[in-house]
């Protein structure tokens, strides 16, 4: 246990030697160690790398806000985050192809089925326990998970099938700058989760509703002392989360294909995304994906073409995810933005 | 924990039998434990047929896995999901020392303890400013990354590690002339797989008993005490001087260490390793058989592996008996959710702690105090205790 | 088209080389099922294997003389088709009498066990050391006088759960045998086949106590295995234990190995001989990639798996001793095969000014590559851009997967197989057969890629089981082993003028050909591209050496 | 010299300012009790020098050491041990347990020697009797063996003092331990604390709301509200002291 440290900032040598000063001092040596081969692959490429960031960036921030609103709620890590919206993903696709809604009426049909869910999940499953006793619901949301895979597989089948855009998505549907591509399919992800972030700052800081889940996930007993209905606003965490998840899941789905685990795959980077930004944060979430999404795209695209760092290939951006995710946790144990809990004596 | 006692703070059930710790029946009823326990085991491999044998070693050597993960999940309060990794590093240690370097499997467990402890002590370092499901996060990206680092191009670990298809153990564990008499695996009628399979099975759980036993001792002494400690209040911990730092990383590196003989084990009944079985596919069902067996008691060790082993063969097979879903065993899985989600309902303290609570209705154990009178003689208990010290 | 009568094509017992210019067809190939497969298997290769060790001579001989033997009747000649048989009935003739020629074969050898009974010699060099056997191994365990139980461990749980779907046929293929006879006996005895199938969800952890179980417990006279890693960690105790695992659900070089594993066969096509025709292509059209002796760039997403790795390493000893390799410059991008998506090392690729493009993946990355490759630019600039055999399946490149135009164009080497759910099949008399039966059976032939692979593994089966049965001494492990090892056959799944055929221990592996096809995405069928290349005797047989990754 | 000399200690959470510039004394062998209303910064003082908090300005000394510059566990080898205002047992072990664990700092086994049970038994043995032993001197006996939990709360303070008491304190710092009992009780904890004081030769610095348990036992009282000193001296300096007499007051009114 460390020391809780009130001491307050100092000079810029102090600065450097605090957690945030050695995690932006080696930000600050790989960008220079990348120079040279960012030169070398010229304007386009570094472009088109940026755009291809934004892409990642923009899904990873929309599946890291869900995870970030439910540890808001509730201080627990959703592990069936994932495969909520996978799930509802699957409902989106199939109201589209057997049913022929169109695109943007599944997916908010969708994400009201999977909200709802959600929201009877908190209710039956998650709230008759502590939620600082970790381990029981860990286990439940890896139980659902499962079961949602399962499902999944059962009713849909195992193999992948083909995602309907949400937006224009002919290979001819892009804009070009300096040669790079930015696809419109980017420009409506990143629209998308720009809308998000403003309809989440409305919900919770004009509604009724997003006052009293202020109010709980700043401290739940005082919150319940004050008359908010913890138990609904809870609730409510949990559907909002899995309605976001649904929607991220939906961005990203035309890209990865369908299929029981593709948002299992992802979600490991929105996990790398939400504990950089602090888990509890967000902004610092939305931060933390972009963070995370460069890395990838620069590290593993730039990195190996400096000499001896040939190996950095693309296959390495996972493990980068969990690197980033030892580096900043060991410097910065709350993360970028999280707020840093003061233990009560 | 609860020890054996007669009056608790609400209206305890009476149970049939008081035993005083220490007298003759007590040692009696002890060894009826132990019976119960060693029986079943020393007659299952001539029971049952070899490919049951072969999967109960496998147990014992998921069985020590879970003492490992115990160490860390259940004492120290560490929400690690990542064990699956050090199994795997044990797992690696022992088949590449005995493919590359023609080790005796013997010699490669104090390696892959040494190597686990390390890489434990490694992980764990950060794990000491990282609390409750941050650990979780951290850890269980490391199972994900895991199979991963295996494939690793650079310094020849792809070719050590056999990569995706992992590797078979190039020189198998056979029992000399003196271990086939003393384990009468030479009769007539055994054939030669099935000797093997009863060796295996005698050193799975011969190694499973030795890591029982140094658990339990740890666990009784002042660093499993300590484990506790900051497992349920931390900060009461640090003012009655126990060194928090060290005593975690000292006790995820012990548990990741006892996870990684587990690993060894696993690789020596199997013959092999992949990168298959030290996924993260692989942390859930282990958290699972931990779970089940028992968070926090050290005879989950004994039941952990079965759970492991067993529900993933029976799991399938029971969909199979589901009238309703007679469609596929995709849904095996949802049988795991399904009791992930019961276990944490119904059975928190998983079948140890259920059947504790039984056993306590039947029998019970009265502690014995110590003996404090040469300490009181001594006037105060303070000042007994500084002559006590010297 | 019975082995011998070829008058069609040139083909010969010792595996000369076959090749045919047939007429323009509409074929889609290898399944889902078997690509997915091939995603879970492998090579096993990686850094060292690319040593010039790996390339396989006669392999490269074999494409090398298909091609001069296409250029030279080039100008769209092609021979008669040779007649195909237009009923099932037909076909069975047909077998029947391909059946028989095998039967004569390992006759005339005289192919026996020793008089003592310690060993035993088949046909063709191929021996087996009975005396290593354990202790009362028996010559005809799980057989009774009227059933033949042969054991299946695959994956019917699990993310790869859709592999079940393989044993599913075999069983229904089972029934439809026991049905109509079963197999008759050379000593008078009629079985019914029985499939015990064990579900190790595509873990090898699970499958190893499984193997044990059939072994120990069912007493299985034959145990088929799925996947690479799930073989790799049973077909030493399978040889130990001198128990048959034929037809092994796995496109592994190491299942060709009479000597050290007599008792394990494949059936898939391998991997390296694909990236051979690979760069055969690419040797053959150089100066039209690059004119006047300049550079050609080489692109290649590899996964990061055993079989991304295979075709790789493969690829990598093919350039090493190509006359060529001074002007081609072979660059990588790997990709994990639990990557989520692969923009990054699509851009990476799109960047290095690639002549050819090659995506030596599987799975969702095959419609992904596919996807990135149309988004990024790469289509326009890049005219030449490989599918492995793997993703040629309707369930990769059909109309509801990445949409016609991003596939058009892309460029394939078919590993020998048809497709189920290509309409370019809709007449083939067996494909019909098969997707009645399907039908008859309450399956939707569309629902599953599997379910194609199940035919093929199925029919194979059934032959080596009615072969070993008609011969002396009626159905036996040895015999089974000896005709499967001895077989010659037409196989009704794999495209035309692809063979299916062992000889002992000169030829360990059952299909080796492939041929090159573009995609026509108008049609939604591949269309040739090049030429049927059959190199069947001339893959070496290959001691799989673990700790190398590569065949010894 | 004084045991602990707390000089201008200042502690800020963001923009609180929960202690603002403390100073005082506590001589060795007092009783030193620390008062004010809620809020006045009394336990932030006991986490500073329990050393969970660090001072953002200050010093502390304990026996001509500098305090602030050693680490939480170091507390108790220095004879520094307290006990909490919502308890810090450990629910998972038996009473016995929880105060064997008091006794950290001074055994010697370590897991490896545990482990092998290499010389640990005499070890167990005595810190069991020991423990046992500072058990009964609080007539907590009976208790020994049960969990650490479900007990009346008067009952678990009083184990946390065995707790604190097994390791040979010099400093021992008690966190309302009256907090929940009975009047009865209250008097029976006040000839404990005294009791023990003058056997063990401890020197206590209390915090407590029960005033009339504070202003009879302790030698010397330091008063706090907002972070900040307003009195300092014995019982009858400080009850007849304006400020205090404001602060009770005048602070409960507002």
């Amino acid at each position: 246990m460390t020391a809780v440290t009130t001491k307050s900032r100092g000079s810029f040598l102090t600065w450097l030697k605090t957690g945030s000063g050695i995690l932006t001092a080696m930000m600050a040596v790989i960008v220079i160690a990348l120079i040279p081969a960012i030169i070398q692959g010229g304007l386009k490429l570094f472009l088109q790398r940026v755009f291809d960031s934004l892409n990642n960036g923009a899904v990873y921030a929309v599946t890291a806000i869900a995870l970030v609103i439910i540890f808001k709620a509730t201080t627990l890590i959703n592990f069936a985050g994932a495969n909520i919206a996978m799930f509802g993903a699957y409902v989106c696709w199939w109201l589209n192809t057997s049913y022929g809604f169109p695109i943007w009426i599944a997916v908010f049909v969708a994400m009201g089925t999977m909200a709802v869910l959600g929201s009877l999940i908190e209710r039956t499953l998650i709230r008759p326990f502590d939620v600082n006793d970790h381990l029981p619901v860990v286990l439940i949301t890896f139980g659902i998970a499962a079961i949602l895979e399962a499902f999944a597989g059962g009713f849909w089948g195992l193999e992948f099938h083909k995602f309907p855009s949400p937006f224009p998505s002919d290979p001819k549907d892009r804009f070009t700058i300096a040669g790079a591509f930015l696809r419109y399919e980017t420009i409506g992800t990143l629209f998308v989760m720009g809308l998000m972030i403003f309809g989440i700052y409305l919900l919770l800081n004009k509604t009724k509703v997003g006052l009293a889940f202020r109010a709980v996930s700043s401290n739940v007993e005082s919150a319940r002392l004050v008359g908010v209905r913890t138990g609904r606003t809870l609730q409510f965490g949990w559907a909002l989360a899995s309605a976001l998840g649904v929607l991220g899941a939906c961005l990203v789905a035309k890209q990865t294909n369908l299929e029981p685990a593709f948002m299992a795959k992802l979600v490991i980077f929105a996990f790398a995304a939400a504990t950089l930004g602090g888990l509890d944060s967000i902004g610092g979430s939305v931060i933390g994906a972009f963070i995370v999404a460069v890395v990838q795209s620069m590290l593993t695209g730039y990195g190996q073409e400096i000499p001896g760092l040939g190996w950095l290939k693309s296959n390495f951006a996972l493990v980068l995810a969990f690197v980033l995710i030892l580096v900043v946790l060991l410097f910065k144990p709350a993360g970028l933005y999280g707020t840093r809990r003061i233990e009560r004596v | 924990m609860s020890g054996g006692s007669s009056s608790g703070g609400d209206a305890a059930i009476k149970p049939m039998f008081v035993l005083q710790e220490g007298t003759s029946q007590h040692r009696m009823y002890q060894a009826f434990g132990w019976l119960c326990l060693a029986i079943p085991m020393i007659l299952a491999p001539y029971m049952l047929p070899s490919f049951r044998v072969a999967q109960l070693a496998q147990c014992a050597g998921w069985g020590v896995a879970i003492l490992g993960m115990n160490i860390a999940i259940g004492w120290s309060g560490l929400l690690s999901l990542g064990h699956i990794a050090f199994c795997g590093m044990g797992a690696y240690t022992t088949t590449i020392l005995i493919n590359e370097n023609s080790w005796d499997f013997w010699m490669t467990l104090p390696v892959a303890f040494i190597v686990c402890f390390i890489a434990g002590a490694l992980v764990g370092l950060p794990a000491l400013k990282i609390k409750g499901l941050y650990l979780a996060l951290v850890t269980f990206a490391l199972a994900y990354t895991f199979p991963i680092l295996l494939k690793i191009e650079g310094g020849g670990i792809a070719r050590r590690t056999g990569g995706d298809n992992g590797r078979n153990l190039e020189e198998k564990l056979v029992p000399t002339e003196t271990i086939r008499k003393i384990l009468f695996i030479n009769g007539e009628g055994t054939d030669e797989s099935t000797r093997i399979a009863v060796y295996k099975y005698v050193v799975a759980v011969l190694v499973l008993l030795v890591c029982f036993l140094i658990v339990r001792n740890i666990l009784k002494s002042r660093g499993g005490r300590a484990m506790i400690a900051l497992r349920d209040n931390q900060i009461g911990a640090a003012v009655s001087g126990v060194p928090l730092n060290k005593t975690k990383v000292l006790a995820f590196a012990l548990s990741a260490a006892i996870a990684g003989i587990g690993g060894s084990l696993i690789a020596m009944v199997l013959d092999s390793v992949g990168p298959t079985v030290f996924d993260a596919n692989y942390a859930i069902i282990t958290l699972m058989g931990l779970v089940l067996a028992g968070v926090g008691t050290l005879h989950g060790a004994w039941l952990g592996g079965v759970f492991v082993v067993f529900l993933q063969d029976l799991a399938p097979r029971a969909v199979g008996l589901i009238p309703v879903f007679n469609v596929d065993v995709v849904y095996a899985r949802a049988i795991y959710g399904l009791m992930l989600v019961l276990v944490a309902f119904f059975m928190p303290g998983g079948v140890v702690s259920f059947g504790r609570k039984w056993r306590a209705r039947i029998i019970q154990v009265q502690p014995k105090a110590p003996d404090t009178s040469h300490l009181a003689r001594a006037g105060t208990g303070q000042a007994a205790a500084a002559t006590a010290a010297v | 088209m019975a082995v011998g009568e070829g008058t069609h094509r040139q083909r010969n017992q010792k595996g000369k080389q076959i090749v045919s210019f047939s007429k323009k067809r509409s074929v889609g190939a290898a399944v889902v099922g078997l690509s997915l497969i091939a995603a879970g298997c492998g090579g096993g290769s990686d850094d060292g294997a690319s040593t010039e060790g790996t390339i396989d001579a006669g392999v490269k001989a074999g494409v090398e003389d298909a091609l001069k033997a296409a250029t030279t009747v080039a100008g769209g000649t092609t021979t008669t088709a040779p007649p195909k048989p237009t009923s099932m009935a037909e076909w069975e003739a047909l077998w029947a009498k391909e059946r028989d020629a095998v039967v004569k074969k390992i006759t005339d050898s005289k192919a026996a066990k020793s008089a003592d009974g310690k060993s035993f010699t088949g046909t063709n060099g191929f021996v087996v050391d009975l005396s290593k056997c354990p202790v009362g191994w028996n010559d005809t365990e799980g057989i009774s006088d009227t059933e033949i139980k042969i054991g299946h461990t695959t994956a019917q749980s699990g993310t790869l759960a859709d592999y079940g779907n393989i044993a599913k046929v075999m069983q229904l293929r089972a029934d439809a045998i026991n049905k109509a006879g079963g197999i008759k006996d050379s000593t008078g005895k009629t079985r019914t086949i029985k499939y015990v199938v064990k579900d190790d969800g595509y873990d090898a952890t699970r499958t190893i106590p499984l193997v044990d179980e059939l072994l120990d417990s069912e007493k299985a006279f034959a145990i088929i295995t799925l996947g690479s890693p799930s073989t790799m960690k049973t077909y030493d105790k399978m040889n130990q234990r001198c128990v048959p695992q034929p037809f092994s659900q796995t496109g592994h070089p190491a299942w060709g190995d009479p000597d050290g594993h007599p008792w394990t066969t494949g059936q898939q096509l391998a991997y390296n001989t694909e990236a051979v025709m690979w760069g055969n292509f690419i040797e053959s059209n150089a100066d039209k990639m690059a004119p006047n002796g300049g550079q050609i760039t080489v692109c290649a997403l590899v996964m990061n798996n055993d079989f991304g790795k295979s075709y790789d390493a493969g690829f990598k000893a093919y350039l090493a001793q190509s006359p060529i390799k001074s002007r081609i410059n072979y660059v990588t991008e790997t990709i994990e095969p639990s990557a989520p998506t692969i923009t990054d090392p699509m851009t990476t690729l799109a960047s290095k000014n690639c002549t050819i493009f090659i995506a030596m993946t599987a799975g969702t990355s095959c419609t992904q590559s596919i996807q990135e490759a149309a988004n990024n630019g790469m289509n326009e600039k890049v005219k030449y851009r490989f599918q492995p055999s793997v993703c040629g399946a309707i369930s990769f490149v059909g109309k509801d997967k990445v949409g016609n135009a991003g596939a058009e164009g892309w460029y394939i080497v078919q590993g020998g197989v048809k497709d189920l759910n290509s309409p370019g099949f809709d007449n083939d008399v067996y494909i019909k057969f098969a997707r009645e039966e399907l039908k008859a059976n309450g399956i939707d032939y569309k629902s599953s890629g599997s379910l194609g692979s199940g035919y093929y593994f199925a029919w194979a089966q059934e032959q080596a089981l009615r072969i070993a049965a008609a011969l002396p001494g009626g159905l036996t492990r040895t015999n089974l082993m000896n005709a499967i090892r001895n077989m010659n056959m037409t196989h009704p799944y794999t495209l035309d003028g692809i063979k299916f055929n062992m000889d002992g221990n000169k030829d360990a592996y059952l299909v080796e050909g492939g041929v090159i096809q573009t995609r026509d995405a108008k049609n939604e069928t591949w269309v040739d591209a090049g030429v049927v290349v059959d190199l069947s005797g001339k893959s070496k047989n290959c001691k799989w050496d673990q700790s190398k990754g590569l065949c010894a | 010299m004084a045991l602990l000399e707390v000089r201008d200690i200042t502690v800020r959470f963001g923009g609180i300012v929960a202690l603002d510039g403390l100073t005082f004394d506590i001589e060795e062998g007092q009783i030193c009790g620390l008062i004010g209303p809620n809020g006045a910064g009394k336990t932030t003082m006991f986490n500073v020098v329990s050393r969970i908090y660090d001072a953002t300005e200050g010093s502390i000394t304990y026996d001509g050491k500098d305090l602030l510059g050693l680490p939480a566990h170091q507390m108790s080898k220095n004879g520094i041990y307290r006990t909490f205002q919502n308890l810090a047992l450990w629910p998972g072990m038996t009473v016995l347990d929880n105060v064997m664990v008091g006794d950290y700092s001074n055994t010697k086994q370590t897991f490896f020697t545990a482990a092998l049970r290499l010389g640990t038994r005499k070890e167990e043995k005595d810190l069991k009797e020991r423990a046992y032993a500072a058990l009964e001197e609080l007539d907590l006996q009976q208790h020994a063996f049960h969990a650490a939990t479900g007990l009346p709360f008067g009952t678990l303070k009083r184990i946390e003092i065995a707790r604190a008491l097994i390791g040979k304190p010099r400093l021992l710092m008690l966190d309302e331990p009256a907090s929940g009992l009975t009047h009865s009780e209250v008097d029976e904890l006040a000839d404990t604390i005294r009791m023990l004081r003058d056997r063990h030769g401890l020197t206590v610095l209390l915090v407590e709301h029960h005033m009339k348990m504070v202003m009879g036992i302790s030698e010397h009282i330091v008063v706090l509200n907002f972070g900040q000193k307003i009195a300092d001296g014995d019982a009858t300096e400080v009850r007849n002291n304006p400020a205090v007499i404001e602060a009770y007051l005048g602070g409960s009114a507002s």
